[in-house]
């Protein structure tokens, strides 16, 4: 089973602390990324997110993958959203879970850290004044910048 | 003349008002096809922090592209 | 309401996620720290906790407070049980809503790291040879060293 | 003399054998009262690592304590 999934339905309903359970897990760390109800001073009403699914899926096992190699983890297991999203709604959930807490800390966040800058997902924010625009955030392109540049 | 099979995602969907297209092109590489698309679709917004797929596996801008091959550009991402 | 509760019923059952939300919070960051099998390479078949009710809620909501002095975060709610506890269940929950997923993951490992050593709470293991023991943290220990020398 | 109320936690419990109790004594601060309580159930574990609380709050050692004040030794913690 990948440990990576696209969905397009809610992922409350998914039970994702089932999926990472070990008996030797003394720690778990779960990100829960929702949609907030203002982006850089302007509010926000509702949003879609977009997915390259086959490439997301990919490089999302891919950063997993290199969690595995840099910290001491039992399991991972990621979700992201497509779809319409209204405020309140995850958009992302990620759990990891280890045996003490400082790793599962340490590679929580590796892990959205990365996802953000390299996973091909977009975001269509929709604002109070009736316009929308597709978001950049700042870390990605400095990331493609980077990668242009080496 | 190769045949492509484009997947537009963000602002290139907009721009192009499309989801999806198969193109026949000269284009050799993702650069010369990006630049056929702009024309085609008469918008100019560039590739600066662009990245492309080529196959459902990210490339570089002077891949050499072969007939049939899946091509996606890549505008800068915005998960989590 | 208190945002830090010692609970000898299940905490699993605790909605924690809507103690926290708030429209305005895009990220939130859970930790679930849960009885393993094994401490120290013993095997554990199962444990107690016990706590200084009246001190350890005072003490954790001044956890609370100083991450909150530290820390751009929205709200905390922390919950640890008391009682039977068998391996798998959860011991302490954990959550913090911010607006943005750092600060979320920073106030959170520092309430968790805080707590292992300031909250008069106690852990009675039982192992499979039959025996028990109270566990000493050790950095609780360099603690109160700290404490007494200072 | 003073009367403390003293509740007790982690190994105080398995020495003590009780979780609580109201004991007379003629100690004026926590140090004596631990001495006490080490002579009264013949254990002898020493304070080291160890804080006290008096009346719900962190206190000092060497603190002088009120008739009827509530004491708890508090042994090195593992909460989490």
């Amino acid at each position: 089973m990948s440990n990576f999934l696209i969905s397009a339905k809610a992922i409350e309903d998914i039970d994702i602390v089932e999926k990472v359970s070990t008996r030797q897990s003394g720690g778990y760390v779960i990100f829960d990324g929702r949609v907030r109800d203002h982006n850089e001073n302007r509010d926000v009403t509702h949003l879609q997110y977009q997915a390259y699914e086959a490439l997301a899926v990919k490089e999302g096992e891919r950063i997993i993958a290199e969690a595995f190699e840099k910290f001491n983890i039992h399991k991972v297991f990621c979700v992201h959203r497509t779809g319409d999203l209204q405020i309140g709604d995850s958009a992302v959930r990620l759990i990891v879970s280890a045996k003490h807490r400082g790793t599962a800390f340490d590679a929580c966040e590796f892990i959205i850290d990365e996802l953000k800058i390299r996973v091909p997902i977009w975001k269509n924010e929709h604002y109070t004044d009736g316009s929308s625009g597709w978001v950049e955030c700042h870390e990605c392109s400095k990331h493609a910048h980077h990668h242009k540049e080496s | 003349m190769n045949t492509y099979h484009l997947q537009y995602f963000s602002l290139l969907g907009d721009f192009t008002k499309k989801s999806c297209e198969t193109l026949t092109s000269k284009a050799s590489t993702p650069s010369e096809l990006y630049a056929e698309i702009e024309a085609l679709y008469s918008f100019s917004h560039g590739k600066d922090n662009f990245r492309v797929a080529i196959n459902d596996e990210f490339g570089e801008w002077n891949s050499v592209l072969n007939d049939g091959d899946n091509i996606v550009f890549i505008p800068p991402v915005a998960g989590g």
